[in-house]
């Protein structure tokens, strides 16, 4: 089977009771001592070195801890179409939270830095500031509306 | 101990971890809880531990957890003859200690008359500077520009200009230079007439490599009064503090000596009894001390205090608010060996710290010898926006600092919780940096690290393949498993994947 | 705290939660682990915690954690630098203590010749009285008969008589009156010869209602040695301990500092560095004490003197073995507090407290302030029949006595054993009897309690209904979740259903 | 649903989203306020009182633990047929563990107290000796054999 990652690609096959890893040319043996799924643990042994690690998996993310340090993986193929990570075409929800004011409709003129909206969550305000001057396009968020990280509030006309 | 029953009944007016470790105290002391809940809440782990739970209304704290007249009410229907505040919420609010007495129930916790002496700042300075402590020079009841120009003159910049009403950073600005002053008093006024409907500013020199040194006092309602040593709060981020640890690691016995006397003196003046807190501002350039506010509650770090007095302050709140007298005096305590508390946050310190939420996957707690957890999850519970971020306090107890650090580090390495970022790699970021080693860390140091990209993460260089071989077979290995049902969903389980930004990356 | 590494790896020849424990030590230390194992035990916890593990054999104790040959190979192996013996298995044998530095490997505990010269009940009776150790009135090297008749007279009755190579009550004969001396000493006599091949017997004063009190001391490979203080471990059933707590409710100051003098003169009579235990027999009502024996090990029970003193005896176990020095004296020792100890048994207190074997569906831990649970479980552990049958370890530490009995029945409530019968219920009968809370259990105080009835079951009157819904409950509402999947396999679920004898019915 | 429980009969219905529960003619109310698979655990209403009760099953057996007591119940249509739990007709294993020694065989002719076997378990040693005078009729268990609690180990002649 064969993982892509960024743009790395991880390959694990079956060699005996063991697999054998490989990726960017590093080629490393790999036995599963035990696995508990209760807990998501498991005792691998990678190129002889004992290893264990916690893997947990929910639809569209995996978390990995291994030696403390807890890695995420997002799958890409599983988000939502559209829905572009950055800030380029609108302004995205730096966090998860609730929309507590909205102080934009569609077509209004804005200046940069001018407040839009105001989100919360856990206690903290965040205001959603324009990045420029602009007109606005779309309101996506409503007060009182949870919202997820990263999910569009606002666009603004290109 | 005697073993009396200091109360029948007690409403915890709270949540998380605090309400669980109100209700451990309560168990032990033979009394019977009442948890209070909102409808995010319905399943959570304090509502599952107390005796009788009670649904107050919807997740927006105001409909809940900040509802005296619902948390009142509750206390009536459920037959409790106390409650105890926690912290955060209504605790320092003198109204409801107020409205429990009137309600003829017993607030857990100072009078109302203490807390609102304590709730102002400019009036708690005021009050500090006549009983004699030490307070930041400065003035407090200015009213014109040129009167503040004169202040800040006599003080000397740079200076710090906040809210009198004031509280989390709101209404604070900083003035480097006379030219900005006119501005921040304009920008400082408007905020604090936003935020607490009340303009009053005062002024006093700002301190940008200090330390937060606070002192425990606990007292009871017949004059007794004692402090319990310090806690050293500096790492923090946004005001909010990340880990704290006792004793200090800059303080002398005489110093230590000179501040506790200090803090039994703050609390004196305002007649204070039950658990509080004293918050020093530390200059360890001039050894200095000033005293910042009183927390007029149980404070979060509460449980480092503990590990190295050996009293268990819950239980003495509870006992103290039923009239029992204190049996201690200062000569009966010592700081015994060093303790640490890490927050474990729901928090990303990649992305500026903001709030983490979701489902937790896992959550398993670090265990061993010297190693206490406060938490309010297990694995399934939801992390919401609604309240704070808070999900564990992670508390470790030693011989000395070095073991209590060393200890602190396997402890952190074995905490996993998936489902939601946290800042549990941050931590072991700050613990393991140098600075910290030695004690160095002032108030500014996190944001100043930041900036800098001082903090070097915690990572092994083999760590990328290990994860990314591990999260594969774990495909395979655990297929079928009730935990990662939802994998076996999936058509298309392993490509592609991408490493989400994260705070070591 | 010295930051140096003592070593660079350990093996631990032993298993269960005293692994574990040694494990947390070296990780805090970081010291790399080796964990030995037997088939029996290949997924165990401590076989998991550890960073290499090597199967040593078949489950049987001589073919792994018994076998010396086995052991030092794999330390040779793995490049270990050090063996850590635990308790028990090959703990306080000399020959492996020797073998072990022969093979230039560091032994973590006292010299092979303080092992030998403690290991002989006889001969350790004759040196410790030369060191001025108060010992049971008593005689050594008795041959005839009519030697031992005048002895037994010059004692007075009753008396005991004892196998010299002897322990865990084998060779141990209680003589109420002359006419039953012929035949337990040729009782006792066989026994010894067929247990330990040696039939060399000693005589002493048989103390009935005696309580066994033991002092931890602690040296190091430079002279210095002290005392840690007492446990008071009387509450015993077939001579295995159950319950321990420190202080001691019966000692005074005075007693205390004598009891301490002579177990630091007797480790010192032997050259002892390293952790060991002095036990004596005390006597309540004379308030006198005498040397019982040596233990040249850690103690099970060491955590509640961790605790009650503040440092961690493994740790120091592992440093002093690395030549390091001690560094504290007596007078930096204070008791703080109150910790108890009990032991969580798979044993069935009903069935004699015979053993009880099978897997375990569930494997909760209590946790909270002041709470501590050194085990070697999770859920889904077996319990097999070839080991011993302790579970786990459930310590606490409060403020003083009647507080730590109360968190104890809180802890104890919590404690979640499902799979196999465990003594739970039959410790928490203890800990609410009058005689325990007002210190009065001596060594035998279990056995006739059990025998007159004396030990009411803790149980609410409507306990029976309650299970008896939660039972057929848990059938409708976990069905077809995978813990309960048992269930829905069953064709009748619910019929009939007969109570199974437990203790507390 | 009925269950019958030694002599008694515990009866639960439905009663809209709740129970009622019937046994000895009383009843009472009883209302699942939430539960947890993973840690068998139940929070229950039981005639307006809150029980917190952790419960577990293995084929045979239920474990029931509320306040800290724990109940276990044994399925008794589930125990193996012919298999008496009293010393009636031979001598059974007082705990599980495993068969160290064996002195008798069948038709040897024995006295009360005598050891017949010896067996050890969780490093203690229990002998399994004659009743009463006797003859033995078979020998179930063999030296190194693991036998169950209550299994029988050895049969007299009546």
């Amino acid at each position: 089977m064969k993982i892509t990652f960024d743009t790395q690609t991880l390959e694990i096959n079956p060699s005996g009771d063991n697999y054998v890893a490989s990726m960017d040319g590093q080629t490393v043996s790999v036995q599963v001592l035990r696995a508990d799924a209760t807990r998501g643990r498991m005792d691998l042994l990678i190129d002889g070195k004992k290893v264990t690690a916690y893997v947990s998996s929910d639809m569209a993310k995996r978390w990995v801890t291994i030696d403390g340090q807890t890695m995420m993986l997002t799958k890409t193929s599983g988000a939502k179409k559209g829905v572009r990570h950055d800030h380029a075409g609108g302004l995205i929800a730096p966090m998860p939270g609730q929309v507590r004011s909205v102080s934009v409709s569609a077509g209004d003129v804005v200046k940069k830095g001018q407040t839009l909206m105001t989100m919360e969550a856990m206690k903290m305000e965040i205001r959603i500031q324009a990045l420029k001057d602009g007109k606005v396009k779309t309101v996506h968020a409503a007060q009182g509306q949870t919202v997820e990280r990263e999910q569009i509030l606002i666009e603004m006309e290109e | 101990m005697t073993s009396s029953q200091p109360f029948t009944k007690i409403l915890i007016a709270n949540r998380g971890e605090i309400a669980i470790r109100i209700i451990r105290a309560c168990r032990e002391l033979g009394i019977k809880t009442v948890a209070v809940y909102s409808t995010a809440d319905k399943d959570s782990l304090h509502v599952q531990l107390a005796d009788e739970a009670i649904l107050l209304g919807d997740a927006a704290p105001k409909e809940s957890y900040l509802n005296v007249d619902k948390l009142i009410a509750a206390a009536t229907q459920t037959q409790a003859d106390a409650i105890h505040p926690g912290y955060g919420f209504l605790s320092e609010n003198a109204s409801f200690a107020a409205a429990v007495e009137s309600a003829g129930l017993t607030f857990i916790g100072p009078s109302a008359d203490s807390i609102r002496a304590m709730g102002d700042k400019a009036e708690s300075k005021i009050a500090m500077k006549k009983a004699g402590v030490p307070t930041v020079p400065g003035f407090e009841g200015l009213e014109t520009e040129e009167e503040y120009r004169k202040a800040a003159k006599k003080i000397g910049y740079p200076v710090l200009i906040k809210a009198s009403a004031g509280g989390g950073g709101k209404g604070m600005r900083v003035v480097n230079e006379e030219g900005e002053l006119a501005e921040a008093i304009e920008g400082a006024r408007r905020e604090a007439l936003n935020s607490f409907g009340d303009e009053r500013l005062l002024i006093e020199k700002y301190l940008a490599d200090a330390h937060h040194i606070e002192f425990q006092i606990f007292g009871d309602k017949h004059g007794n009064l004692v402090h319990l040593f310090e806690r050293e709060c500096s790492v923090q981020r946004r005001h909010q503090k990340i880990i704290e640890e006792t004793p200090s690691p800059l303080l002398t016995p005489e110093l230590r000596e000179q501040m506790g006397q200090a803090a039994v003196a703050a609390a004196k003046a305002v007649n204070y009894f039950n658990a509080g807190t004293i918050e020093f501002i530390f200059d360890p350039v001039l050894s200095t001390f000033y005293f910042l506010e009183m927390n007029t509650r149980l404070q979060v770090e509460h449980p480092i205090t503990e590990l190295v007095t050996g009293i268990d302050l819950v239980q003495w709140q509870i006992r103290i608010a039923a009239g029992e007298k204190f049996p201690f005096t200062q000569s009966d305590f010592h700081q015994r060996g060093h303790a640490i508390e890490c927050r474990v946050y729901a928090e990303d310190p990649s992305n500026g710290f903001l709030p983490s939420t979701g489902k937790l996957l896992q959550f398993i707690e670090p265990r061993g010898p010297g190693v206490r957890v406060d938490s309010g999850f297990v694995t399934g519970s939801d992390v919401t926006h609604f309240y704070d971020p808070l999900l564990a306090k992670l508390i470790v107890h030693a011989e000395d600092r070095s073991a209590a650090i060393q200890r602190m580090q396997i402890a952190l390495k074995e905490f996993i919780v998936h489902g939601v970022v946290t800042n549990i790699d941050f931590m072991q970021a700050v613990l393991a940096h140098a600075d910290f080693a030695q004690g160095k860390v002032s108030t500014r140091w996190v944001e100043r690290s930041m900036e800098s990209g001082n903090l070097a993460p915690v990572q092994q260089q083999s760590a990328e393949l290990q994860n990314l071989i591990a999260a594969a077979l774990a495909d395979v290995v655990f297929t079928g498993s009730k935990s990662q049902s939802a994998v076996s969903n999936e058509t298309d389980p392993f490509n592609p994947w991408k490493q989400t930004n994260n705070y070591r990356n």
